[in-house]
């Protein structure tokens, strides 16, 4: 006991002693970086520190370099959280930054709130991190479950569903864009009915039963949220049923139109789904993003990227601009610079609403079509659907 | 009605193998009886049927005139039974002092007290016993690590602290030298006296079963074939034919 | 040995208590947090230890009474705003209640039966925990945790923590070197003796799985205000085999060995992190090596170095 | 009437009024029993034999999902050859954990080898990390199973009406194996009593091996069976093993029939629970286990264990 006690008084000093050592701004940063999520994980990092060094080789801000404390979120809350808590008292850094799923955001802004410090959520989306908990150290640079739940909800009635099954993983996410597209229905299109809401868990592989369900409920729209794996796996359980066949259109969110779901599906991708991305390599939307496009690529090695990195990127450019603006990382200063900021990104221009924290961040919507030059599925045609809440 | 322990019918089978065949037998209060047999003649089941460690198929065990019948071995032993085990069977992990001590914590109906500090409970009856027993220069050995024949000694004395009426002995000298077996044999004799204690044993060595007991009585195929004073039962022509006539030099 | 705790042994419990004690004086919130925590899953540990030193089985589904206190606790203090005493004594009540329900059926089986039913027991829990969104939230993990401005400081809730938990340790020392506690290791030493000295070893195990439910109950409950919130996988089996490995690893056969072993790898697990993502690996060489070669843990190894090192006669 | 349950239950409403909908579920609960019990049925075996609970078997299932999804996925191989490559696999795996490690502690007492398979598990899961990464594969289909079959009231995918096939062709396989080899019967008698057979000149320490190999192959042929719709990925183990945990207890430890059984009845619990009462998923499947344990506290066909006496 006495030893380990010793030992972890050395860590400590150790600690200590590294953060006195410059005037470096730390920036602390969970991505998921091994498990199942690793797979955006990955891609997010190289956006976070292709804006880092971009910062960097233009000088820092106000001469002062931005270092990366990278920890593994493990998509598991309570493993940010710690490492979140960790990252505060130990490794000193003055900013939070990213998480993937919306209880690893919300974890994570919990910890926010209790040490002090900003959190910037690049990529969760649940309403709740900018409502119920909001608080004043948290910011979301993401798109959020109200404006996904109402773009669906417009699309549904253009298509002109009538009865809607609802899918949505069990958990925050899930739950939030279930709510935000329920609210939208009753907005855009009050006659439709959600007749069968079903929720497979997070990390769910096998979908059978679902799917069975909404085969026996008999509608015409399947809405969803189900991201990444969760889709790739629903897809291909699904078709044997002929799920997709049988009805108008499947919507989801989830960024299932994503380059790196489409590409890795190919042709096991199905057919009349409609969904959502934040970025498409393919359609570069101002010469702007067509730059910065290039370096991913040039950084992750293909030339077809994927879409996370222009949501770290984006993070770490508002956090630069904050910095900058207030002349330092305290807090109170970044809060009060963060809100009501606007930033140009690779995308267009966003900003920071300051009542609630939650940046204006579209998305680009469109049904999923096969093309000539591409072997897999692209969206066409790509339409931008601004976040608000009409 | 007399009988200290009586025993009416009682069968025992397991799956079609019948190891006890309507024994019917009393247990005066005071003697000291053997029960011999030839290896598998059921003279454990019979045992474990009186102490409660088997549910007997048929018949009734009585105790003090009350029906004990198929009670568990906890209670059993509450009531003034107690037993040594043909195996050792001694708490190995603990002190040869805390072996005893248990046993006394239990009689005393202590076992289950969360909040009271076990040091200083029963010290002295603990160690008397162990004297009496002759283990007390190794009170503090871990009772795993003593000699087998030490064992033995600390099995009888961990039975002799639930204050039993009746004392049942399974092969208390079993696996030991002729040397261990004369002294065990010694203090058995010696603590039945002392203690006024019924004494009802199993017993290989027949030196030992015609020297100490004052009743016997036979098993054979879990039936009680002969029952009476040591001279009955060796004269006893059924016996001589089917168990002593193999070995009736140790009998002589 | 019967005597009670040795004076070198008392006084090297005085002096890491006096260690602990003064950790806030060295002003790092990092080293606060880092004690406060182990000395939350030491007290999880030892009550484990109960069911597994003493009473000689193994759970594997110890996780789930350590939920139950940090849940009921994080609800009622939050969602019902309860004030701190009753909610963490209706915590405590819940995980108890339920470890003695679930040990009534545990009890009735030894061995891997019961090993397998505790785990069992637990997914229950688990699943309960993870579907009742309304109540906890689910997947999702219940936070905030409203933590009565009391103790809701560092420091405070440093010195309420362990407060907490040495009564706790004071609480389970008495208990296990009491006449149940004895009995106890009679039990596990040797049930069938145990039952013929006339210990009930059936209600024994169970009370002893009571015991431990309780304790870790309250381990459960400052788990949950520490960390402002509590989380499904606190209930997930593999918390439960953490844990075991915890007792394990310090030794199962000394009052204070888990708690070691929790400080232990608590540390190890924090070091590891930082340079690998291959914790599992770590955990499973060492609890081969443990098997295989030092089946007492820590503290078997600690007496075994002191008796080739010269110092055999003392305690 | 229908209108409350539908209230109540959308599901239990279809599933009232649908029978074709019904008549689904129903080869949902037997499809998802059958994959369960294949590999459940390998933790049974080795429990009947060697009276180990092997916590690895959840990560032997995965590695067989993992192996088809490189032999089929990855270099081309037919299906089935995957899936057979997964089963002598993770039978190669086996011979290797029984004969180095399994060894040295079947006398030792069960936590030790409780926990020694757990520590097999954490090892294995890293290994698996080390080898295919952490990414969440997935595995298509077979060809020739992809479509749907119809059954006349119904079509049904392909693949889950194989495995409602498979399942019971292993259960007879097993059974055969057992009564009419000479094999089999040592198996049996090592069961009963080890010194015994030992005493006449057989090889009990070989029975052991090639029992682990058996139990261990058909996780592997599980996990790889499973791969298509439980997609290979880090961390599938740790409910997998739970699954079979409760299949074997609420079966009886030991009991092939009764692992068939178990394995059914957890088929059914889950499908037409979550179908009724979605909420309740796992819960369901939990439950089950305490009302039989609460009838019989040693499974259904499971025997008072022997330990006592």
């Amino acid at each position: 006991m006495k030893r380990i006690l010793a030992g972890a008084v050395a860590l400590a000093a150790m600690g200590a002693g590294s953060a006195a050592l410059a005037q470096d701004i730390k920036i602390g940063v969970l991505y998921p970086t091994s498990g199942g999520g690793a797979i955006y994980g990955g891609p997010a990092m190289v956006g976070h520190n292709l804006a880092v060094d971009e910062i960097n080789a233009a000088g820092g801000i106000n001469g002062r370099m931005l270092v990366t404390v990278a920890r593994d979120s493990k998509l598991n809350p309570a493993a940010a959280a710690s490492a979140a808590k960790e990252m505060v008292t130990k490794d000193g850094v003055d900013v939070l930054m990213g998480g993937l799923s919306s209880a690893v955001g919300l974890a994570i802004s919990e910890v926010a709130k209790q040490e002090g410090i900003v959190y910037l959520a690049t990529i969760p989306k649940t309403i709740q991190m900018t409502t119920s908990k909001l608080h004043p150290h948290v910011f979301r640079t993401s798109s959020n479950t109200d404006f996904e739940g109402d773009a669906m909800a417009q699309l549904i009635k253009k298509i002109g569903g009538k009865k809607v099954c609802d899918i949505q993983l069990d958990y925050a996410y899930g739950h939030d864009l279930a709510d935000g597209l329920k609210a939208a229905l009753k907005r855009h299109a009050p006659d439709v009915e959600v007749v069968l809401d079903l929720r497979p868990k997070l990390r769910a592989t096998d979908y059978n039963v679902f799917i069975t369900q909404i085969m026996g409920a008999g509608c015409d729209v399947v809405t969803s949220g189900l991201w990444g794996s969760h889709f790739v796996d629903f897809a291909q359980q699904a078709s044997p049923f002929g799920l997709f066949n049988n009805i108008k259109a499947y919507i989801s969110g989830g960024e299932v139109a994503s380059h790196e779901i489409a590409g890795k599906m190919g042709d096991d991708y199905p057919p009349n789904v409609i969904s959502n991305t934040y970025e498409l390599w393919y359609h570069a939307v101002s010469p702007n993003h067509k730059v910065f496009q290039e370096k991913i690529a040039e950084k992750s090695g293909t030339k077809e990227t994927a879409m996370w990195p222009v949501l770290s990127y984006t993070g770490v450019k508002f956090y630069a601009e904050a910095v900058a603006k207030s002349g330092g990382t305290k807090s109170e200063g970044i809060i009060k610079a963060l809100e009501g900021m606007t930033i140009d990104t690779p995308v267009g221009p966003r900003t920071i609403n300051a009542a609630d924290h939650q940046a204006n961040t579209g998305q680009f919507w469109g049904p999923m079509v096969k093309k000539d030059g591409f072997s897999y599925k692209v969206m066409d045609p790509v339409t931008y659907i601004p976040a608000e809440i009409k | 009605m007399s009988a200290l322990l009586s025993i009416k019918n009682l069968w025992k089978d397991f799956g079609g193998f019948v190891a006890t065949r309507d024994v019917t037998f009393d247990l005066e209060e005071g003697e000291r009886h053997a029960i011999i047999g030839p290896n598998g003649a059921g003279k454990t089941t019979f045992f474990n049927l009186i102490t409660g460690h088997m549910h007997p198929s048929k018949g009734s065990v009585e105790f003090r005139g009350k029906d004990i019948t198929g009670i568990p071995p906890h209670k059993v032993v509450k009531l003034g039974i107690a037993r040594s085990f043909q195996r050792i069977n001694i708490f190995p992990r603990m002190s040869v002092f805390e072996n005893v001590q248990v046993a006394l914590m239990s009689r005393e109906g202590q076992s289950l007290k969360m909040f009271k500090l076990c040091f200083d409970l029963h010290v002295a009856e603990t160690n008397q016993l162990l004297d009496t027993v002759g283990l007390l220069t190794e009170a503090e050995e871990t009772a795993g690590e003593l000699a087998y024949g030490k064992q033995k000694q600390l099995e009888l004395a961990i039975a002799l602290a639930e204050n039993p009426d009746v004392l049942l002995l399974d092969e208390p000298t079993a696996g030991m030298s002729p040397t261990e077996t004369g002294d065990a044999i010694k203090l058995v004799d010696r603590i039945t006296k002392e203690r006024g204690l019924t004494l009802l044993f199993t017993e290989h060595d027949m030196g030992v079963v015609f020297g100490i007991s004052d009743r016997i009585s036979v098993l054979h195929h879990g039936e009680i074939i002969a029952s009476g004073l040591p001279d009955d039962v060796r004269n006893d022509p059924e016996v001589r034919r089917i168990y002593l006539g193999e070995d009736a030099d140790a009998a002589a | 040995m019967t005597s009670p705790l040795s004076k070198t042994g008392m006084a090297a419990c005085l002096i890491i208590l006096i260690l602990c004690a003064l950790t806030p004086l060295l002003q790092s919130d990092y080293l606060i947090d880092v004690v406060t925590e182990i000395l939350i899953v030491a007290l999880f540990a030892l009550s484990l230890n109960i069911i597994i030193g003493y009473s000689g089985n193994v759970s594997f589904g110890h996780a789930a009474y350590f939920a139950i206190g940090g849940y009921v606790n994080a609800i009622l203090l939050t969602t019902y705003g309860w004030p701190l005493l009753p909610s963490a004594v209706a915590g405590v009540l819940a995980a108890t209640l339920t470890a003695a329900i679930v040990a009534y059926f545990c009890t009735r089986l030894t061995d891997i039966y019961f090993a397998m039913l505790t785990l069992a027991f637990s997914m229950l829990v688990w699943a309960i925990v993870f579907k009742w969104r309304s109540l906890t939230n689910g997947d999702d993990g219940f936070t905030p945790v409203h933590v009565p401005a009391m103790i809701d400081d560092r420091t405070a809730f440093f010195y309420f923590t362990m407060i907490v938990i040495v009564v706790s340790i004071a609480v389970l020392w008495v208990i296990t070197h009491s006449a149940f506690g004895r009995s106890l290791v009679a039990v596990r030493e040797n049930v069938g003796r145990a039952g013929f000295v006339g210990i009930h070893t059936r209600r024994m195990r169970w009370q002893a799985f009571v015991i431990a439910g309780f304790f870790a109950g309250v381990a459960g409950v400052l788990f949950g205000m520490y960390h402002r919130g509590m989380y499904v996988e606190s209930a997930f089996w593999t918390q439960s085999a953490q844990v075991l490995i915890m007792t394990l690893l310090g030794g199962i056969y000394s009052f204070f060995g888990p708690l070691i072993g929790a400080a232990v790898l608590f540390m190890l697990e924090r070091l590891t992190n930082e340079y690998t993502e291959y914790w599992p690996t770590v955990l499973g060489v060492i609890l081969l090596a443990i098997l295989l070669f030092q089946p007492d843990g820590l503290v078997g190894l600690g007496k075994r170095i002191k008796n080739k090192f010269g110092g055999g006669g003392s305690p | 009437m229908l209108d409350l349950i539908r209230e109540f239950s959308p599901g239990l409403a279809i599933l009232l009024t649908n029978p074709q909908f019904a008549f689904i579920q129903l080869l949902n609960s037997i499809s998802q029993g059958m994959n369960l019990f294949i590999i459940a049925a390998g933790l049974s075996l080795i429990f009947g034999v060697l009276k180990v609970i092997n916590f690895a078997h959840g990560v032997f299932y995965m590695f067989g999902a993992y192996v088809v999804h490189t032999v089929f996925m990855d270099w081309g191989a037919p299906f089935w050859v995957g899936a057979i490559a997964s089963a002598l696999a993770l039978g190669v795996i086996a011979a290797i954990i029984e004969r180095t490690l399994f060894r040295q502690i079947y006398e030792a007492e069960h936590l030790m080898q409780l926990l020694l398979t757990f520590a097999i598990v954490l090892i294995m899961g890293d290994l698996a990390k080390v080898i295919w990464g952490t990414e969440q594969y997935s595995v298509s289909y077979p060809a020739s199973l992809k479509g749907a079959t119809d059954l006349g009231i119904t079509f049904y995918p392909s693949y889950r009406l194989m495995l409602c096939i498979i399942g019971p062709l292993i259960l007879i396989a097993l059974y055969w194996f057992a009564e009419r080899t000479r094999w089999g019967r040592m198996t049996k008698a090592a069961t009963q009593d080890r010194e015994m057979l030992a005493a006449l000149g057989i090889n009990v320490p070989l029975i052991y091996t090639s029992v682990f190999i058996l139990g261990s192959a058909l996780a592997g042929f599980g996990g790889a069976l499973a791969a298509p719709f439980s997609s290979p990925v880090p961390g599938m183990d740790a409910t997998l093993i739970v699954e079979c945990f409760v299949i074997v207890i609420v079966g009886g430890l030991g009991s092939l029939w009764g692992t068939f059984v178990g394995a059914l009845l957890y088929g059914l619990v889950f499908n037409f629970g979550s179908v009724i009462y979605p909420n309740g998923q796992d819960v369901f499947a939990y439950l089950l286990l305490l009302v039989v344990l609460l009838i019989r506290p040693w499974g259904l066909y499971g025997k008072p264990e022997a330990g006592g006496h």
